[in-house]
């Protein structure tokens, strides 16, 4: 696997905007020809090598070439956009559209990423070791067609709004979740929450499923009083089979066509809220959280904007 | 001599209303009629307080400077930045607006108006679901069930009610207030709530529960919790069948609905449900946001006409670029990515958070604002125009995007030029800095490769 | 270089192409000065060498979606559009994009490299045309003018209902003066109405009465012809027949335009049509449901062929992403509860209504397939003189697709191919497979620029190239006479034109903008007797004052803060007089 | 016959809304325009109207003293006494 890293140096507060920086455009390319090609910081044009150090072995082929972007890169966006195979490995923190549009290969980032990781994917897969923000496997405002395939893992939490208007794929994420995981789910995609989700799980889905772990904040008048069908157990999702018990809750019924297939299993243990007459039905509490702790998102939010001086 | 100037529009809020009377004696306004008191406020206090010429920031003090020189220092900051921010837009005219469009895209920033801290959502609902809509005037002849949800016009818009949708005495609704019923959905016991046939008063921040609870019951399902989100299920569905009574239902929706949480998606199933409406129950129904500004409307359809966006638009890569979370206004400012800042027409120092303000202090910023606010402390270049819809004319869209003109009632005072003119100004001098052909070397983007976002 | 009166322009040996003055194919020159085409040029005139090239007056659109509370919606409504296509600014051009609703400045330009120089907006409400004003100042290079819609407005159904046909006329001709509309335009007359009660509720056909106000859409049509030919506006009525895109409406159609069959044309800009049926693709279908749909096109055509009183515009199918925005608001819902697209719909009080709904048109559909024929059809079957060419951009298709378009008519094999890869029923379900016409390069200009000129009244100054008519001339990289059209109909070579001519100036060469001058919008000013008028407008002011919410002063379009760059063309008593505005076409702010 | 009511404002509390204005049932007849909303033209024909953004009193001897104007304003900004 030939190697080619860049090191960030001197990296303003004015985010990069860097989609060159994938293996089919390193692929068949000398160090010079990659060392003097284009990125964006701001309105301004900037050649690769004032921004980073290049070295490593070019290679003709871009799917056995690895690129490292050794060391954090908070403000470097839109890398890997549109990647068919090889890999990326950033060794630290990554801006927005990490991943965009890409139909295959690898991407694994060891810090945190921003916005839109994975937005309107294809295919192939990103491993996100820290935690995410808002929209990952996302769509751009407005189109109707999010991500339609390929894999997304966040072993830490992830913010509001994941995988909306997805069509297919799967996004594992091991940490918390923001509110609105699955907003107007339209294919048989697939999201697997090990922590707790805010509210409004599976909005207007109508088809897919989502499956929490952790604790349904509740919202979604339909979810909490969809019909609670049955109790599932060790449901086989994305490939792989999950133990525990679960409650198959219908997610919202949406009034479009092949609306209301869109399933949500909430785990038993900790969901007992959403049986008719549970707790949070009181009228006090609507959809307030329990105690003014920390909303979860807010909590990656902070994390990340203090260290990102 | 007394001089009554009349069919004059009140350039303060949303309503727009149309049927000012001010009365002017020699350049001087004294007095108003029929505005409500926000409005005769706006025309009362419109000339006090008036710098006379812009200012620039020297050593830590605004010193009075000729035009020229702070045309110049304006246009030197906006085309040696790197990330300019164009934010405002909503309390001037549309004419000014298409040449802030111009001059964004000479200098490939960002352009935002404050629908970005108000109906954004909305629009972005809209995005997804799009919105059956109508005029006022449609209201006043036909609606016979006026709902207000998470908004209070007894306040924000006093003549509201009375100009358009609850008192008139419309072409089909002879009676005025008794042929209609009257609705509104609040946590608070507003004024508004005072008047209403029907008060809901839904548990804060559970609105889109209840919204939820009206499609399941218009889609039939049967409702299993006996109360949502505060409200007994079979009040809910009473409403429901009330609502069926009715021909003709307009929802009036404001900042309860959009700045709460879930920002879109509470505007992504009202409209969902305006929609059912439509399809099962067969009352007309159709949805109006309670725009804030008298131009934000305005604001929104000029950018969207000029750059193919209605807000948070990003020119950096020299195409129109949109993407809410990434290119907003509060986005960059969050992530202090902005180097400089032109503000017109809006107020950031009272609405903005304090973290995008402490950047705001750190960066040179250049505000066109007639009156002394909150952001002249952090303003480097301030220029004071004549105030539009008192001082010069222009266009204005209402709340319902209808385009009226604004008229002049008194003359500017001499070093105080319209917002158009200042602008151009700041126009030419950017295109010289700029060098005409700077912008013309494209950057590997070409014509019709759609490839890119 | 700016158009001042002397600069001077010669066009060598062109093949020129005229048919106003049945000039097809002889190899001429053309000399321009001041604007104008004159008959000699002095030797210092600047000369461009069309050897073998076609040399064409410039196009005319006679009906699109471009600027206006309509399409701007759309543009909030459709931010993905956008992306598909992106431009950068360069300096004359102003960064842009967008395919089915491009930005206003986009439009300009790429009308203008289509060959296009003047263009119409096709419906307006009349509330609303203060934005479609501010709009098309914005938009460069194309002559514009805006159709203004009176087939739902209550002052008309009032005096219709009452049998006032003066007063009718007079309240027509202040509305087009008072917000600055060039023509009347009849949108689904009644059944938008009928929707702002109820969305089931439309005028199905002629005789279902409006709610209320007991007029048929028959009545309607008839009062507003008399109305459009007692003041002698350049234009026809421009008339969108009820039950749209519902199978079997092609009687509805038929009945509607007979019932302006009488009428005299009371205006001598060169017209012979009374009525002007647009988009008549989407109304010439056959059959009672969606399992028996077929084609009517060749009964319409026929229809069309036999009687002069009528000029159509086709409205053809393009396959891909499209955005319906019509003012026939029954016909989008029927488009919502099939396809659940993301619908806006906006009632104005007292006046029109608007639906816009993206809309993909697939090879795959028996129904699409079938309206693309039918669009073809009723070309090939109709005299060019009357039928023009129009995707009704963009309900059907996106106005940069006519050199589709224009291979499918030149060429039969083309036509053929596109064919096979549809639906199979667009050959069985109409008549498209039996018909071996091609259309020549002569008919396409009559289709594309001399014809719509002629119905729209702009004759007099241009659509042609005889001696004083506005220098719009463009060249093509075209040789009909050599090359063969129907072997290979070049659809690259039409996307852009060589040289597009602008009033004497070169504003597009080899398809690239050069030069963006602003041209002027047309507003018809006509006159009836004063009496009636002082009667009509007490009236108007009583009912603002009851049943609008903007009042009577405020609803007017001030001229002279919107209206500096407008034309005037003034009619009295059936003579037309063209009065340029004031400014000379002068730069816009660079 | 001398009157037994008076219309009284409190100004400091009006907020210049003329829901009473429009509401009143002896303006709505008199003056067209207030019926729908808009600002009274006849100032003579008119009981109340709205000047300097406050409820001005303007022809006492028109009211009948039906207190529809004291129903519909919320901040009780105009009453009947005796």
């Amino acid at each position: 696997m030939n190697e080619i890293v860049l090191r960030p140096k001197d990296h303003t507060r004015v985010s990069l905007e860097a989609e060159v920086i994938t293996p089919d455009n390193f692929a068949g390319k000398t160090l010079e020809e990659i060392e003097n090609m284009m990125v964006y910081p701001g309105n301004r044009t900037v050649q690769l090598k004032e921004r980073f150090d290049v070295s490593g072995s070019p290679c003709d082929t871009a799917d056995d070439l690895r690129i490292i972007i050794d060391g954090g890169a908070p403000r470097l966006k839109r890398v890997g956009e549109k990647m068919s195979c090889g890999e990326i490995v950033v060794r630290g923190d990554i801006d927005m559209h990490i991943g965009a549009e890409m139909t295959g290969g690898k991407i694994t980032v060891e810090g945190n990423a921003d916005n839109f990781a994975g937005r309107e994917m294809h295919g192939g897969l990103i491993h996100i070791k820290g935690n995410a923000l808002n929209h990952v496997g996302g769509v751009a405002r407005g189109g109707d067609k999010g991500m339609t395939g390929g894999k997304i893992i966040v072993d830490g939490d992830a913010g509001d709004n994941i995988g909306d208007f997805m069509y297919g794929g799967v996004i594992k994420i091991k940490g918390n979740v923001g509110q609105a995981a699955g907003h107007n789910l339209k294919g048989k995609g697939t999201i697997i929450i090990g922590g707790n989700s805010w509210s409004r799980v599976g909005v207007e889905a109508a088809d897919g499923t989502i499956l929490v772990k952790g604790k349904v904040h509740l919202s979604a008048a339909s979810l909490g009083y969809g019909c609670i069908g049955k109790i599932v157990k060790n449901p086989e999702l994305g490939g792989e089979v999950i133990e525990g018990e679960f409650y198959e809750l219908r997610a919202d019924m949406g009034y479009k066509p092949k609306a209301g297939r869109a399933k949500v299993y909430a785990s038993v243990g900790e969901n007992e809220h959403i049986l008719p007459g549970g707790r949070t039905s009181s009228p006090r509490k609507g959809d307030m959280p329990p105690g003014r702790d920390m909303l979860p998102y807010l909590k990656i939010y902070h994390k990340e904007m203090i260290e990102r001086k | 001599m007394i001089e009554e100037k009349n069919n004059v529009l009140c350039p303060f809020c949303g309503c727009l209303c149309d049927d000012g009377v001010v009365m002017v004696e020699d350049n001087k306004i004294i007095g108003t009629r029929n505005l409500c008191r926000i409005g005769h406020k706006k025309f009362e206090t419109s000339q006090h307080g008036r710098a006379e010429s812009p200012r620039i920031r020297k050593n830590g003090k605004l010193v009075p400077v000729t035009l020229e020189e702070a045309f110049d220092k304006a246009a030197e900051i906006l085309a040696n930045a790197e990330r300019p921010l164009f934010y405002g837009w909503s309390a001037t005219s549309v004419e000014a607006t298409q040449v802030g469009c111009m001059l964004t895209e000479a200098c490939r920033g960002s352009i935002d108006c404050t629908a970005a801290i108000c109906h954004a959502p909305s629009l972005e609902a809209v995005q997804d679901q799009g919105a059956p809509l109508s005029t006022l005037g449609e209201v006043m002849n036909r609606a016979d069930l006026i709902i207000y949800w998470g908004c209070n016009p007894m306040h924000a818009h006093p003549r509201h009610m009375s100009r358009y949708s609850v008192y008139p005495r419309g072409f089909f609704r002879r009676r005025g207030r008794k042929s209609r019923t009257i609705m509104v959905i609040d946590p608070r016991q507003t004024n508004t709530a005072k008047l209403a046939d029907l008060h809901i008063q839904v548990s804060p921040a559970s609105d889109h529960m209840l919204v939820h609870t009206f499609r399941e019951i218009i889609n039939s399902y049967d409702v299993t919790h006996e109360t949502v989100s505060g409200i007994p299920a079979d009040a809910i569905r009473e409403t429901v069948e009330a609502i069926g009574q009715h021909q003709w239902a307009i929802l009036f929706f404001g900042m309860g609905l959009t700045q709460q949480m879930g920002k879109d998606m509470n505007i992504d199933v009202a409209i969902t449900l305006m929609h059912e409406l439509n399809k099962y129950i067969g009352t007309k129904t159709t949805l109006m946001p309670m725009r804030g500004h008298f131009n934000v409307a305005g604001a929104n359809i000029t950018i969207c006409a000029e750059t193919g966006h209605p807000f948070a638009v990003d020119f950096s890569r020299g195409y129109p670029r949109y993407l809410p979370g990434e290119t907003s206004a509060m986005d960059l400012l969050y992530r202090g990515e902005i180097d400089a800042m032109l503000n017109i027409g809006a107020n950031p120092g009272t609405s903005f958070s304090n973290r995008a303000l402490s950047h705001m202090a750190k960066i040179p910023l250049i505000n066109i604002e007639p009156h002394n606010q909150q952001l002249l402390q952090l303003s480097d270049v301030v220029f004071s125009p004549a105030m539009v819809g008192i001082e010069c004319e222009g266009t204005a869209y209402r709340m319902d995007n209808v385009p009226i003109k604004l008229r002049k009632v008194v003359e500017p005072s001499e070093n105080c030029l319209p917002d158009v003119v200042i602008l151009s100004e700041i126009l030419k001098r950017v295109n010289e800095l700029k060098g005409k052909g700077s912008w013309s070397e494209c950057w590997g983007v070409q014509e019709g490769n759609g490839e890119v976002v | 270089m700016r158009m001042t009166a002397e600069t001077e322009l010669l066009i060598k040996n062109g093949i020129v192409y005229d048919p106003i003055n049945n000039v097809d194919g002889e190899v001429m020159d053309v000399c321009i000065r001041g604007g104008k085409i004159v008959d000699s040029v002095s030797a210092g005139a600047k000369v461009i060498d069309a050897k073998g090239k076609a040399v064409t007056p410039g196009k005319v659109e006679c009906h699109s979606h471009m600027v206006g509370i309509t399409p701007t919606s759309a543009r909030i409504l459709r931010p993905e559009d956008i992306r598909t296509r992106l431009n950068v600014s360069d300096g004359i051009r102003r960064a842009g994009g967008g395919r089915t609703v491009p930005t206003t400045w986009e439009l300009g330009y790429e009308y203008a490299k289509l060959g296009f120089t003047r263009a119409y907006e096709a419906a307006v409400t009349p509330l609303y045309s203060r934005e479609a004003i501010l709009e098309f100042n914005r938009y460069p290079i194309l002559n514009k003018g805006i159709f203004i819609l009176f087939g739902n407005n209550w002052f008309v159904m009032d005096y219709l209902k009452s049998k006032e046909q003066d007063k009718l006329t007079a309240f027509v001709s202040f509305l087009l003066k008072s917000v600055g509309g060039y023509a009347i335009k009849i949108v689904n007359p009644g059944g938008n109405e009928a929707y702002k009660w109820n969305t089931e509720w439309n005028c199905h056909h002629a005789d279902d009465p409006v709610p209320y106000f007991g007029v048929t859409p028959r009545e309607i049509i008839k009062g507003l012809c008399i109305a459009n030919e007692e003041l002698g506006l350049p234009h026809s009525i421009h008339l969108h027949t009820n039950a749209l895109g519902v199978p079997g409406n092609y009687e509805v159609t038929l009945d509607e335009i007979n019932t302006t069959k009488g009428i005299a044309v009371g205006s001598d800009s060169g017209r012979v049509q009374n009525t002007h049926i647009t988009h008549v693709q989407f109304n010439s279908f056959g059959g009672d449901d969606w399992s028996t749909f077929n084609s009517k096109a060749d009964v319409i055509a026929k229809y069309i062929n036999q009687n002069d009183h009528i000029t159509a515009d086709s409205g053809n199918v393009i396959f891909g992403d499209a955005t319906t925005m019509t003012a026939d608001s029954p016909a989008e819902w029927a488009l919502y509860k099939m396809t659940h697209n993301k619908l806006i719909s906006n009632d104005s009080e007292a006046e029109d209504g608007v639906g816009i709904l993206p809309f993909l048109y697939s090879k795959k559909s028996p129904v699409h397939s079938v309206m693309w024929a039918i669009g073809l059809e009723l070309e090939l079957l109709t005299d060019p003189w009357k039928m023009f060419i129009t995707t009704d951009h963009p309900n059907a298709g996106v106005f940069l697709d006519y050199p589709l378009i224009y291979s499918w008519l030149l060429s039969e094999k083309t036509r053929m191919e596109e064919a096979e890869k549809v639906h199979p029923w667009a050959l069985k379900r109409t008549g498209l497979g039996g018909i071996d016409k091609e259309y020549s390069f002569y008919e396409l200009v009559i289709a594309t620029a001399a014809g719509p000129a002629k119905s729209l009244g702009v004759i007099k100054q241009e659509g042609h190239l005889s001696i004083g008519a506005k220098a719009n001339v463009t060249i093509w990289d075209i040789n009909p006479l050599e090359d063969d059209l129907s072997r290979d109909p070049r659809t690259d070579k039409f996307a852009t034109t060589a040289y597009t001519i602008k009033e004497g100036e070169v504003v597009v060469k080899d398809g690239m903008v050069v030069n963006v001058p602003m041209a002027p919008l047309d507003v018809a000013h006509t006159h009836v007797d004063y009496e009636i008028q002082k009667v009509v407008e007490d009236e108007i002011k009583d009912k603002f004052k009851r049943y609008y919410t903007v009042q009577f002063e405020n609803y007017i379009v001030d001229p002279d803060m919107y209206l500096t760059k407008a034309d005037k063309i003034d009619v009295v008593s059936g003579k037309v007089h063209f009065i340029p505005c004031a400014t000379q076409t002068e730069d816009v702010i660079k | 016959m001398e009157k037994l009511y008076n219309l009284v404002t409190r100004e400091e509390r009006c907020v210049g809304c003329s829901n009473c204005v429009v509401v009143c049932p002896v303006n709505a007849y008199n003056d067209p325009a207030v019926a729908s909303g808009k600002g009274p033209e006849q100032l003579d024909k008119v009981i109340m109207c709205v000047e300097n953004g406050v409820v001005k009193i303007l022809n006492m001897e028109l009211c009948n003293g039906c207190g529809t104007c004291v129903m519909e304003c919320p901040f009780d900004a105009i009453g009947l006494e005796v």
